[in-house]
């Protein structure tokens, strides 16, 4: 648990960021945590040195909805969050298409932990490639 | 005249010392739009932490970077004191901030040399290495190596500067002053450098605020935020001046930096002289349990680690946002609409680190 | 800038002809690793400790010590947890 | 056939010249390394890089490319050749031209946006310095009477033409990449164009450029050792200090833009050439 903590759905996450860019916070990063069944995903927004973090909780198959139109710096980390996790993240202002970090022949979301059910493969590769 | 070529700066270009490739959109010699891809020296180091304790990962967030090293291991380890409830001595508080001051005026050095190259200045990228190179050697004499100093711990530092040692690096900062007060006004006066740097590149105070831009690059467009205000390691009991500008262009970033190299001297100072005496380093007994987002104020602005341990040795999950990362969708609004000849100088006027960046 | 050429001109050159001639190294400067063997006791601490994986330390009937300098990152981290100090840094570095 | 003093003179040129040239420009790499607090590579390096050059495999994009660069070679040794006869220097400034045009069309030849944008810089920078060669010949022509080379050596061209001379030795910057005007290629790694307009040369016919650039060396330093053609001692010694003076503007300058160096090339130098031709004209 960290301080400023403010739990979203995926329902409420954009109306949540828009809110925090009306009262002057300056996007910081996303950060995931893979827990095995689940994705944790924290939203990290600045104000005069003080963190205000939202925390999503991603289902390993669910899409996440980009935030770049709200924060276009975004983009970048959410392109990496869709590399190295294979997440399906929708609506991208700039869709590297599974390709900012990791390139051809790279091994696919490296820092997904392998699903809990012997593996869905189709759903992994979907993700990551897309 | 409108025909659009499309020119691949890098990924191995002679601007850039780290790969990145910039696809830069042309009409003529006019840049119309660039979008970087990155990925070239991308190692998972954040998966490595998963494999050794916290411990060997002190070394390993150092070497994230290969210049900004110290603070990032610092970063890491106030990080797990901070989850683990570690009280650090004083004297290791005020070693950190000599250490990570001193390796900010390398880092600023460095910088300013291959800013002065990106425009053919050689003799001032030669003398600003001349110049980094005492700052190097003081850090082999009180640290045991250049760059990779090695002496973060959890729990404080691993190694002491003895009177001696403190003496000298009293010296030297006096060396570094006179050498600054030579240097530093030729370069910021001189009439080939200013028609290189002034105007070019600009991101307004709007525009650096939106997209999240730190460090330097942020005082310069006149936002006034430098973590160290915060007052961790010594940083409250000695204090510091942030060094802002308004302009947001790149001759803006460069006398940012050259007044931080400035007040980073004067910081030494203070501290040397408020040197506590003590213990360096308390021990760390057992694994750490939470979570925590550490940050601290590098040489480019910003590094944010975020770390979570579950009571094992080794952690769940480490994440690194460093400063160059943030500074990227600034370097994007900066570089259309600007020649082909200025993108080296603004593409180095956010001091870009690009392995830290991919980690 | 000028001043600056001119001093350079003809003052003597900041580099050093490097494999001819060397600085000496400071001391306390981490430059290669040193075991002592005779004070070895065998006991793998610094292979556990290791954050590059460059030691392999043979277990009791073979004992036997043997290091990569190659995978070395020279932290200092082993000298650190000896229990017996027969590790050392050299201040010189390796050819 | 009988060997006249002006063949031998020719064959002394063609020879000696490249040789000149590539002392000069190691002696340039030395002295640069000095002024900027360096060792330096030994003065013979040139001689070295070329040698290693000529060894490697001969690999080109294209024919026309590999002409051209031939081309490039030969007009610059006719140029050489008129100069060292003593033949008409507006003839020598044609061959010369077609020398650069040469390496332009070469450049050209390759579809690489590096190479391209080093081309249209290449011809940026003769914009800016063919007004001053045509001036200093003009020059001559006033005070000799004469449009052949063989004339210079009637009386010390420096007295009357001082301001020309100050001109020529700018030109003479772009001429040889120095700071601030070396945009369109640099001897070391461009931090621009990378390699500029030679960037799609490699082994044998890089070594062919750079050879071409030796006799460019020589050409540059003869002309401004003709200011004094009367005493070869003065000559010389006007030659060594254009060198340093060069080399000084170099470090104490950064590279500039080629809009920049249009402006200034076309204002200042233009306007004391000419006022140097105008007041020649009336006296």
């Amino acid at each position: 648990m960290l301080n400023n903590e403010l739990p979203v759905t995926r329902d409420t996450l954009l109306n949540e960021v828009a809110a925090r860019r009306h009262q002057g916070y300056r996007f910081v990063t996303v950060t995931c945590v893979d827990l095995g069944d689940r994705f944790d995903i924290l939203y990290h927004f600045d104000k005069d040195y003080v963190l205000y973090n939202l925390r999503l909780s991603l289902g390993r198959t669910e899409n996440l909805p980009s935030i770049s139109s709200i924060f276009f710096a975004a983009v970048l980390v959410e392109n990496e969050l869709k590399d190295l996790f294979g997440i399906p993240v929708t609506d991208l202002a700039i869709d590297y298409g599974g390709r900012f970090l990791l390139s051809e022949g790279s091994p696919v979301a490296p820092q997904r932990k392998p699903d809990a059910p012997p593996a869905q493969p189709a759903q992994t590769k979907d993700g990551a490639v897309k | 005249m409108s025909k659009r070529t499309i020119i691949p700066f890098g990924p191995q270009h002679p601007v850039l010392p780290e790969p990145i490739q910039l696809r830069l959109v042309m009409e003529e010699e006019r840049v119309v739009e660039a979008l970087p891809a990155v990925g070239y020296i991308h190692r998972g180091l954040e998966k490595l932490v998963e494999k050794k304790d916290y411990n060997q990962c002190v070394f390993l967030a150092e070497r994230v970077c290969g210049i900004c090293s110290f603070l990032h291991s610092v970063t890491y380890c106030q990080g797990l004191e901070e989850i683990m409830s570690v009280t650090i001595p004083d004297r290791a508080r005020f070693l950190r901030l000599i250490w990570g001051e001193v390796h900010r005026v390398h880092s600023h050095l460095l910088w300013l040399g291959l800013l002065a190259d990106s425009f053919g200045f050689e003799n001032v990228f030669m003398h600003a290495w001349r110049c980094r190179e005492m700052v190097l050697d003081l850090l082999e004499r009180t640290a045991g190596h250049r760059v990779m100093l090695g002496v973060s711990c959890v729990g404080g530092v691993r190694r002491d500067i003895s009177d001696e040692g403190l003496a000298d690096i009293l010296r030297t900062v006096d060396a570094l002053q006179k050498e600054f007060d030579e240097f530093v006004p030729v370069v910021l006066n001189d009439y080939s450098i200013k028609q290189r740097t002034v105007g070019v590149g600009k991101l307004t105070k709007e525009q650096a605020a939106e997209l999240g831009a730190v460090g330097p690059v942020a005082r310069a467009s006149g936002i006034a935020r430098d973590f160290r205000e915060t007052g961790y390691a010594a940083y409250g009991e000695v204090g510091f001046k942030i060094v802002t500008e308004t302009a947001g262009d790149c001759y803006a970033r460069m006398k940012v930096r050259c007044g931080e190299m400035y007040e980073c001297l004067n910081m030494v100072r203070r501290a040397v002289a408020a040197m506590p005496a003590g213990a360096i380093n308390v021990p760390v007994k057992g694994n750490p349990t939470g979570e925590v987002v550490a940050r601290l104020e590098q040489p480019r602005g910003e590094v944010i680690y975020y770390l979570k341990g579950n009571g094992a040795k080794n952690l769940e999950r480490m994440r690194i946002r460093t400063p160059t990362f943030a500074n990227l969708a600034p370097l994007l609004a900066m570089l259309p609409g600007c020649e082909l000849a200025d993108v080296p100088v603004i593409v180095l006027s956010i001091d870009p680190c690009i392995s830290c960046t991919e980690r | 800038m000028i001043k600056r050429v001119f001093s350079n001109l003809f003052g003597s050159p900041a580099t050093r002809l490097y494999p001819f001639t060397r600085r000496e190294p400071f001391a306390g400067s981490r430059g290669q690793l040193k075991n002592d063997i005779a004070k070895c006791i065998f006991c793998g601490q610094c292979q556990r400790r290791c954050p590059a994986d460059a030691i392999v330390v043979g277990k009791k009937p073979d004992k036997s010590w043997a290091f990569d300098r190659y995978r070395c990152i020279v932290c200092g981290y082993c000298v650190e947890v000896c229990p017996v100090k027969c590790l050392s840094m050299d201040p010189k570095h390796g050819d | 056939m009988t060997l006249t003093p002006q063949m031998l003179t020719v064959i002394l040129a063609v020879v000696l010249g490249p040789i000149l040239g590539a002392l000069v420009s190691g002696l340039d790499r030395k002295i640069t390394a000095r002024v900027q607090g360096r060792w330096g590579p030994p003065i013979i390096q040139p001689f070295y890089d070329v040698l290693k050059l000529l060894r490697k495999e001969a690999l080109g994009v294209n024919r026309i490319q590999i002409i051209y660069v031939w081309l490039h070679l030969a007009f610059m040794i006719l140029t050489v050749v008129l100069l060292a006869m003593g033949q008409d220097m507006l003839m020598a400034l044609f061959a010369y031209t077609f020398s650069s045009v040469a390496l332009i069309l070469g450049a050209m030849s390759v579809r690489s946006p590096y190479s391209r944008i080093g081309s249209h810089r290449k011809i940026m920078q003769m914009f800016a310095y063919e007004p001053v060669l045509i001036l200093l010949i003009v020059g001559v022509y006033l005070i000799t009477g004469s449009f052949q080379a063989s004339s210079v050596a009637q009386q010390p061209l420096l007295v009357k033409l001082p301001l020309v001379f100050l001109t020529f030795l700018m030109a003479a910057a772009i001429k040889l990449e120095k700071s601030p005007f070396d945009i369109a290629t640099s001897h070391h790694a461009h931090q621009e164009l990378v390699k500029g307009i030679t960037i799609e040369y490699a082994g044998p016919y890089l070594a062919l450029i750079e050879i071409t650039h030796f006799y460019e060396i020589f050409i540059v330093f003869a002309v401004v050792a003709s200011f004094w053609a009367t005493s070869p001692a003065i000559g010389l010694g006007l030659a060594a200090a254009g060198f340093l003076a060069l080399i000084v503007v170099d470090n104490v300058f950064a590279r500039l833009t080629p809009m920049w160096m249009l402006r200034y090339m076309w204002t200042v130098p233009l306007t004391l050439a000419l006022s140097n031709i105008i007041w020649l004209y009336c006296a």
